[in-house]
């Protein structure tokens, strides 16, 4: 196809596309209009599963298999990843040189890290209740962690980061979220259906199965993101290209 | 009047993620893929989705810029390398 | 809209915003600190829009944006080090951010506290604004150091 | 020796119970209401992150 062609094509589907697309438009309903016919019937819903926080009930009760999709596609691409920044044969390690860091800085890291990483579990575990949930808290507490790197040292992270048992926790916690579903099925139930108890509106325990997929989505994304980031920082600070004229093979 | 928020919100989302958009520098673009990022979780918050809104702080306000800044050096580092070559 | 919702547009406008233009345009150092007082200004509009909406829910945002907002300021310094430290020291009016910011912590978190009633939920509101005041100092000392360090050894990581 | 090593338990597990009283107390500050499943699962937060932060302190290197 010559450049010309594909410019008319370009052409004829975006006019085509905006066509469908203001007619859909206009089609909508009102912005900030009364008339809710989904977020009715899903907030009736949440109310009848004693769950407070509707969002949570849609995403971990109502549309559970959507999320086990999202799950999925984290899962995945941070394998990408781990295999796309292997270190390969010809490139070698390099030790990275300590860098200085005000006092101050330092300080607050060991202050910061704990209260960051608890503010995450308490967005992990409140997820049925208040906004936030497995993913949300998940990503705190791995920000946390990196906060030794941030505030404190490369080799400071590196000594209470072991990444294999987070590659091992990063599967675990997938793998339970399909276990909680399958969990259903050996009730009796549809995969992913809420069969716990639903317990006392507006408490921990409230939900049913919800605070449980919550807590395995956390530890898959906390996980996930400390596995994802490990390989980024082997890349940017440890791992040196391999020269240009002599490979010197195998730096393992 | 009441709408006031809600509508700055969204200029300011629209002007910070076409400004995200028009720079080229990677370090350029990740200062301003941060302000995205915060103006976005106040939009959500005034159109109250703060689920939504925390998903986005959590990401955009650290997590984004390590992995865009760690990239810029792996690639910078690569470039000095090549250059140091070069001069030897 | 009542007067929280007024109180957080009139910051977001006369804060958070220009502090957004800051972070977006001139030197590094200026859109490190810029950045800095835009997390800080934001979470604070976050408490205020909580307040003004009733939902004291919402303050877990602010709350999240006070422990990570310093964190990516942080993460700006060290990995823009080299950067922070070409240029020279740091003008008057950016080492003035940091005690504005505290200023703006005060004039928010203060009044909030005592429309709260005392209990769990005021403690929490304290919290996050000692938080944001800690993280911000920090955030900010953090800057002047990596500016001042222009002539200091590198080799930095 | 042994001596040495008991004070050092006892130096450590007097760490780790300040920092767990602590951030035991954070997490009751950041709750809206509290029962004994939310003492359970903050407690068990808190040690969690109470031996993150001995962690930090003994990868920080200075006490």
């Amino acid at each position: 196809m010559s450049r010309r062609v594909r410019a008319w094509v370009l052409v004829l589907g975006g006019l085509g596309f905006a066509a469908l697309f203001a007619a859909a438009c206009a089609g909508l309903p009102h912005f900030g209009g009364d008339l809710h016919p989904y977020g009715d019937r899903a907030v009736r819903a949440a109310l009848l599963r004693h769950t407070a926080n509707a969002v949570a009930s849609v995403n971990f009760d109502q549309r559970a298999f959507d999320t086990l999709g999202e799950e999925s596609i984290l899962f995945g691409a941070v394998l990408g990843t781990v295999v796309l920044l292997r270190q390969t044969r010809d490139e070698n390690r390099r030790p990275p040189a300590p860098a200085p860091v005000a006092a101050p800085v330092r300080r607050y890291a060991r202050l910061a890290l704990p209260v960051t990483l608890l503010i995450g579990l308490y967005i992990v575990a409140h997820g049925q209740l208040s906004p936030g949930g497995g993913f949300q808290g998940g990503v705190v507490v791995a920000t946390a962690l990196h906060l030794l790197y941030i505030a404190v040292d490369y080799r400071a992270l590196e000594r209470i980061r072991p990444v294999g048992l987070y590659e091992v926790g990063d599967a675990a916690g997938e793998a339970a979220y399909l276990l909680v579903g399958t969990g259903a099925l050996v009730a009796g139930a549809a995969f992913l259906a809420n069969v716990l108890p639903y317990g006392t509106f507006n408490t921990l325990s409230s939900g049913g199965t919800v605070p449980v997929l919550n807590a395995a989505i956390g530890v898959e994304v906390a996980c996930g993101v400390v596995v994802l980031l490990a390989r980024f920082l082997d890349q940017a600070v440890e791992i040196e290209d391999p020269p240009a004229d002599a490979p010197e093979g195998a730096a393992k | 009047m009441s709408e006031l928020p809600v509508l700055l919100g969204l200029l300011f989302v629209a002007v910070a993620a076409t400004a995200t958009v028009l720079v080229r520098d990677p370090v350029r673009q990740s200062f301003l893929l941060s302000v995205l990022g915060l103006a976005l979780a106040l939009l959500f918050l005034l159109l109250h989705a703060p689920d939504v809104a925390l998903s986005q702080l959590a990401v955009g306000s650290a997590l984004t810029p390590l992995m865009v800044l760690l990239s810029v050096r792996k690639v910078r580092r690569r470039a000095r390398d090549e250059r140091r070559e070069e001069q030897a | 809209m009542n007067g929280w919702t007024a109180a957080g547009t009139a910051l977001l406008v006369c804060g958070a915003l220009p502090a957004g233009w800051g972070v977006a345009t001139g030197p590094v150092r200026r859109r490190v600190v810029a950045q800095n007082a835009m997390t800080t200004l934001l979470s604070l509009v976050f408490l205020l829009l909580a307040q003004g909406f009733v939902r004291t829910a919402y303050q877990d945002t602010a709350l999240v944006l006070a422990v990570l907002g310093p964190a990516g300021t942080l993460l700006y310094v060290r990995l823009l080090a080299d950067r922070l430290a070409a240029g020279p020291p740091l003008s008057r009016p950016l080492s003035a951010v940091t005690p504005l910011n505290y200023v703006a912590v005060a004039v928010v978190v203060v009044p909030l506290a005592v429309v709260t009633d005392p209990g769990r939920a005021l403690v929490k509101l304290l919290v996050i604004g000692v938080l944001l005041v800690l993280g911000s100092g920090v955030a900010g000392r953090a800057v002047a150091v990596a500016v001042d360090a222009g002539h200091g050894p590198r080799g930095h990581i | 020796m042994t001596r040495r090593r008991a004070l050092a338990v006892l130096a450590a597990g007097a760490e780790l119970l300040a920092w767990w009283a602590v951030l035991t107390g954070l997490w009751m500050v950041l709750i809206s209401s509290v029962d004994t499943l939310e003492w359970v699962v903050g407690g068990l937060a808190a040690l969690l992150a109470a031996c993150a932060a001995r962690g930090t302190r003994r990868a920080s290197g200075t006490p």
